[in-house]
């Protein structure tokens, strides 16, 4: 005899305390297994693309730190990169060296929020997300010192950054990355071998490789399944040809091993970090002779990143005026959404909501 | 009749006041002499003490939930790197003060499609069972509401009442969060009773009776010695029990917003609040009371305060796992509980049979043996449990050094359109 | 063995917890009896005796500290520094502000000698509220005049007091953040320490002489 | 180190697919027919030779006269980008393209972002609804002509 129970559709958002914003989801729910969910998205839609058509070249910038706002620092490498492209700008040795440096900072700080937000839906009463975030704390404080502002940067210009870092920013650093790997380290003893977070992330929420690489899903998603694809390593940009780093790769792709990808991501981010400083070189931050108001000639670029959450990249049409005719991004937490509902079929909703949670995406990102 | 509550010197006094009694304690009277009632009314003179003590005890619980409130807030802040509450009062002690005041002004909102009558009956069916429970634990020498000689399978009967409160409040909410929340409390609640039940099974065959003044009285060797297994099986089943992490899947903020008191507001989310506040603190009291040799200890201290005094470790743990430990999910704790928790509680009362057989009346020196046997259960059938469904360890992930590409792979099939 | 991952979180929590909070509590914190007596560079005994009033106050947790995050000089805060001896009244900043919330009216001076190059400021408007403190404006400043400022605690009950005017950047204590300005840098100028800075040592270069700019004026014409 | 396609090796690569495919091609781009696609796009993803197993992005453009969607297309694999563009809704009349989920499931998303912010339409496409705005909404934002 089997029971037959009525679908319940509940809207799992937009305000809900585990959409990481403002999604929703309409799940419908056969007691507590999943039996479908529709994703709709849009309540943070700001038109950023239509808006960055209106301003100039640098202007675009700002909006840029918008877009994924625990990621600022990445998201104006991305844009930056694609303008220095389209303009043909040579950027300064000293400028790069910055730029490398704060946006491994920022994936170390955009990693930090990914795992404490995921132990807050696993339920952790905050302790995790606490102990995150007083380490991401230490990024902010940096990043001031930097830019004077701790999440919308706009620290990146073209041809460099827009200032040299103060000489305060290096003893401060230092300290960073000589206690950052026992900060890890307490993380790890923590979480990963707790036999409840276990038990709760193991085997849950897989796809395939296949599957990801057919569906666009990019960066620690797609390195947890197993594929070795990282664009500081096989697209190198900047100069991450000119450091050493590991890329970790899981074969589970499941959750915990999109949890576990993160935390050794991050102390190969502070290995480039030591390397940066290590190389960085004396000189003007950025070029003085780019001016203010750039005007690229006629084309296109398109430069992708490997940001924190994945493929990051701007795609800029220049028709020869001071403001991109075109700018469209390519968001790494929507693409990684495109399989979601695949993932979620038949969890149980708590299972659901931490599936939810290790895509790690942003909605500032999602809906632009 | 063994122990009552006239062994307090307290309520003595206050029954010895009114009541002419010929009681042997009461000769001489109480602190202002003979009873000022007529003969033939000391059952009103055992009213009337009766009320006190449990309007002394109901306060004290309640204040105590104050307490509670602002220490699980101060020490929660501690185990995150915070500070926790500190503005209102001394070190923020009158923070509880505040969010009661603040809650009892709250506007008390009904939802519209919600079924009223069902809907505000909640909360008073859940503050039920957490007062009647209060009536059998046996504070101290004496200081007891009532000594049941069924006391402890009382506890067992009336603690299940909020399951009704849960379902209560979920169904009335005529909200799905709520509901989802109601349902989940009642699979866990029905299924950590059983656990919760056989662990006793031990306890009372060493104490052999079931009211928990003569288990208190029976610990010449506190029980969470003798009975290790039990200790943990029962502790365990009662954090489930009252709904506190890692078994908080009831209220489960990060995926049901605050399950089935999600649409309350106001006083009746206080009640809510309080009860399961109050909840915690009784039952880190009956773990008290029958693993933790109740008021027992030496004689400096009132036998009262050293109940407190053992309370507060336990507390303080219920409140160290909170922090420390995530959520468990509703289908793993269910399968916790009858895959694992049985099976230890069955052991337990297998081992506890055994032993109670052999050593039917345990001097100190036998006692002590069953502490070694009881320990040496304890590690190798949690570890035996844990190895037969427990999860496996941690691995680590490979690093790729070299210059290798992804491996080719085919293609995926599309899986057909999204929603 | 099973529980070694719970027992390690047990760990790690109790371990955060004997290294004691992080936090900091703006604007000021509680300190217990022991916390104030070190804040006054006492032992908790001399203090119980010198000032027994503050030492009972102290012990019930009324003692308070001061205690502020230190902010980079860099920092980019809300109220805006100008300079009126700097600006000339270009209005490049209404012009690149992303979002074009400055407001600019100037009529032509009389009262200075190169009458023509700097304008008067009548209008100066900066709505604060509408500002994402990308910090565009005084970057494109050509004469430094424009600097971003270094608070940030000017929460105002109307939306119309969140438009600076004129006369309130006329009047304000200037304590320019050095966000793009490495001239500030090189002098190892805090604005957090309150100290304020003339218009003359805020700027890239030194203000023309009165016959330089009547040079000036003749040559490019 | 990243191989950029040119132009002329994925035209000549597209030409062996489908002959009349390709209409015009630049340094970095190959402009192809929207009636080839849905062959053409098979085929770069399965042939040996190209393997392109990602749809790294879609982007649609606006050039007044005529519409622009922009596959940037990686191989995983090769260690390879190549960029294909299709010219679509001459005159501005009826942007449509066929659609490329039933090849690249990235394409799903990306695709309902175009139609929904640019108006192209694809083809094929099982759930053509709009996704960051409204149903209901008026026009699609990223045109040049679209008025607030």
């Amino acid at each position: 005899m089997t029971l037959k129970s009525e679908p319940v559709i509940v809207n799992v958002g937009p305000q809900h305390p585990s959409t990481h914003g403002v999604m929703r989801l309409r799940v419908a729910f056969d007691g507590e297994l999943v039996t479908d969910a529709e994703m709709i998205i849009g309540y943070l839609h700001r038109g950023s693309e239509k808006l960055a058509e209106e301003r100039t070249f640098t202007q675009v910038v700002t909006l840029t730190d918008r877009m994924d706002y625990v990621a600022a620092m990445t998201n104006n490498q991305a844009y930056i990169l694609a303008v220095e492209k389209l303009a043909g700008i040579e950027p300064t040795p000293r400028g790069v060296w910055l730029r490398m440096i704060s946006a491994e900072l920022q994936r170390i700080a955009s990693h930090l929020i990914a795992i404490g937000f995921l132990m807050q839906d696993l339920g952790a009463m905050g302790t995790p997300l606490m102990y995150t975030m007083r380490e991401r704390e230490d990024i902010m404080d940096m990043f001031e010192l930097m830019c004077g502002a701790r999440i919308t940067n706009s620290y990146h210009r073209p041809s460099g950054v827009f200032q040299d870092a103060p000489p305060e920013l290096w003893p401060r650093l230092e300290a960073f990355l000589v206690e950052m790997p026992g900060r890890i380290d307490e993380y790890e003893q923590l979480i990963s071998g707790n036999e409840i977070i276990l038990s709760r992330m193991r085997g849950i929420g897989i796809i395939s490789p296949e599957d990801m690489i057919n569906a666009s899903i990019t960066g620690p998603m797609l390195r947890a399944g197993g594929v070795d694809w990282d664009i500081r390593h096989q697209q190198p940009y900047e100069y991450y040809d000119r450091v050493e780093f590991d890329r970790p790769i899981m074969d589970e792709s499941d959750n915990y091993a999109r949890y576990l990808v993160r935390v050794y991501e991050m102390r190969e981010s502070l290995k480039i970090l030591r390397q940066c400083i290590d190389q960085i070189e004396p000189g003007p931050a950025r070029d003085p002779e780019v001016p203010f108001v750039i005007r690229p000639p006629k084309g296109d670029a398109y430069v992708p990143i490997e940001g924190p959450k994945g493929e990051l990249g701007f795609y800029l049409v220049s028709d020869g005026g001071i403001s991109p005719y075109r700018c469209k991004v390519r968001p790494p937490s929507l693409l990684n959404l495109t399989l979601l509902r695949e993932m979620v079929i038949g969890l149980p909703m708590a299972a659901m909501i931490v599936t939810f949670g290790t895509v790690d995406i942003n909605m500032g990102e999602v809906d632009r | 009749m063994g122990t009552n509550f006239l062994d307090n010197s307290f309520f003595r006094n206050i029954y010895c006041n009114l009541s002419k009694s010929d009681d042997i304690r009461c000769s001489g009277g109480g602190w202002l002499g003979d009873g000022i009632l007529p003969a033939g009314f000391e059952w009103l003179a055992f009213l009337i003490t009766a009320v006190v003590m449990a309007m002394v005890l109901i306060n004290l619980v309640l204040g105590s939930v104050l307490i509670f409130i602002w220490a699980e807030r101060r020490l929660l802040g501690r185990f995150q790197s915070r500070s926790g509450p500190n503005r209102w009062g001394p070190y923020g002690t009158l923070t509880p003060v505040a969010d009661a005041i603040k809650t009892m002004f709250k506007e008390d909102i009904v939802p519209t499609a919600a079924d009223r009558w069902v809907f505000n009956a909640a909360p008073i069916v859940m503050m039920v069972p957490a007062t009647m429970v209060l009536a059998v634990i046996p504070w101290g020498t004496g200081t007891f509401l009532a000594d049941l000689n069924i006391g402890i399978l009382f506890i067992i009967a009336i603690t299940s009442l909020s399951t009704f409160a849960i379902v209560m409040a979920g169904w009335g909410s005529q909200n799905r969060y709520a509901m989802f929340g109601a349902m989940r409390a009642v699979a866990m609640l029905i299924s950590y009773e059983i656990p919760m039940a056989l662990s006793l099974l031990g306890v009372l065959m060493l104490a052999g009776s079931l009211s928990l003044v003569s288990v208190v009285n029976a610990q010449d060797v506190p029980f969470i010695l003798v009975q290790p297994l039990g200790f943990l099986v029962f502790f365990i089943a009662s954090i489930a029990e009252i709904n506190r992490a890692p078994f908080d899947v009831a209220e489960a903020e990060s995926e049901l917003g605050a399950g089935y008191h999600s649409d309350y507001s106001g006083m009746k989310f206080g009640l809510f609040l309080n009860a399961e506040f109050m909840a915690t603190i009784l039952s880190a009291a009956v773990i008290v009371a029958v693993f933790l040799s109740g008021g027992r200890g030496w004689s400096f201290i009132p036998s009262q305060g050293w109940f407190i005094i053992k309370m507060i470790p336990v507390l303080f743990f219920i409140v160290w796992t909170r922090a420390a430990w995530p959520r468990m999910r509703i289908d793993q704790i269910l399968t916790f509980a009858w895959k694992g928790l049985i099976i230890l509680a069955f052991i337990n009362v297998a081992v506890s049979a055994i032993l109670s057989f052999v050593w039917p009346d345990p001097t100190m020196r036998e006692l002590w043996f069953m502490v070694a046997i009881n320990f040496g259960v304890l590690i190798v059938s949690v570890m035996a449990v844990g190895a037969w469904f427990g999860p496996q360890g941690a691995s680590a992930p490979n690093m790729s050094h070299g210059d290798a590409l992804p491996r080719p792979r085919p293609a995926g099939q599309p899986s057909g359109g999204d929603s | 063995m099973i529980g070694l991952g719970l027992l390690n979180g047990l760990i790690v929590t109790m371990k955060a917890a004997i290294r004691g909070p992080v936090t900091v509590q703006y604007p000021d914190r509680r300190v217990g009896l022991l916390g104030a007596a070190r804040e006054l560079g006492m032992s908790p005994f001399q203090f119980l005796v010198k000032r027994p009033k503050d030492a009972v106050k102290a012990a019930a947790g009324f003692a308070t500290v001061e205690d502020k995050i230190a902010q980079g000089p860099r920092f980019r805060g809300q109220d805006f520094n100008w300079y009126e001896d700097r600006c000339t009244g270009c209005a490049s900043c209404a012009k690149f502000c992303p979002l074009g919330i400055i407001e600019i009216v100037t009529s032509p001076s009389d009262t200075l000698k190169s009458q023509g190059e700097v304008y008067n400021i009548d209008v100066f408007d900066i709505d604060i509220g509408r500002c994402m403190f990308c910090g565009i404006c005084v970057e494109v400043c050509p004469y430094d005049a424009l600097h971003m400022g270094s608070g940030f605690e000017l929460g105002t009950y109307e939306r119309k007091d969140l438009v600076i005017s004129v006369d309130a950047l006329r009047t304000k204590k200037n304590t320019p953040s050095t966000w793009f300005r490495p001239q500030l840098e090189e002098t190892a100028y805090n604005p957090h320490s309150g100290e304020s800075r003339p218009w003359t040592e805020v700027g890239r270069h030194e203000q023309p002489t009165d016959e330089e700019l009547n040079e000036r004026w003749v040559d490019e014409r | 180190m990243n191989v950029a396609m040119s132009g002329s090796e994925l035209a000549d690569a597209i030409r062996e697919i489908d002959s009349e495919a390709v209409t015009d091609q630049s340094d970095d781009a190959v402009w192809i027919t929207a009636e080839s696609w849905p062959d053409v796009a098979a085929s770069l993803r399965d042939s040996e030779a190209l393997s392109f197993e990602m749809l790294s992005l879609l982007t649609t453009v606006d050039y007044i006269d005529h519409f622009e969607v922009i596959y940037h297309l990686l191989s995983l694999s090769k260690n390879r980008t190549g960029v294909v563009k299709i010219r679509c809704g001459e005159g501005r009349i009826d942007p449509t393209v066929p659609t490329a989920i039933n090849v690249w499931r990235g394409a799903d998303l990306q695709e309902r972002e175009a139609y929904d912010l640019m108006g192209v339409k694809f083809e094929g496409h099982p759930n053509m609804k709009r996704l960051m705005l409204w149903e209901g909404f008026e026009g699609h934002p990223l045109r040049k002509d679209y008025l607030r």
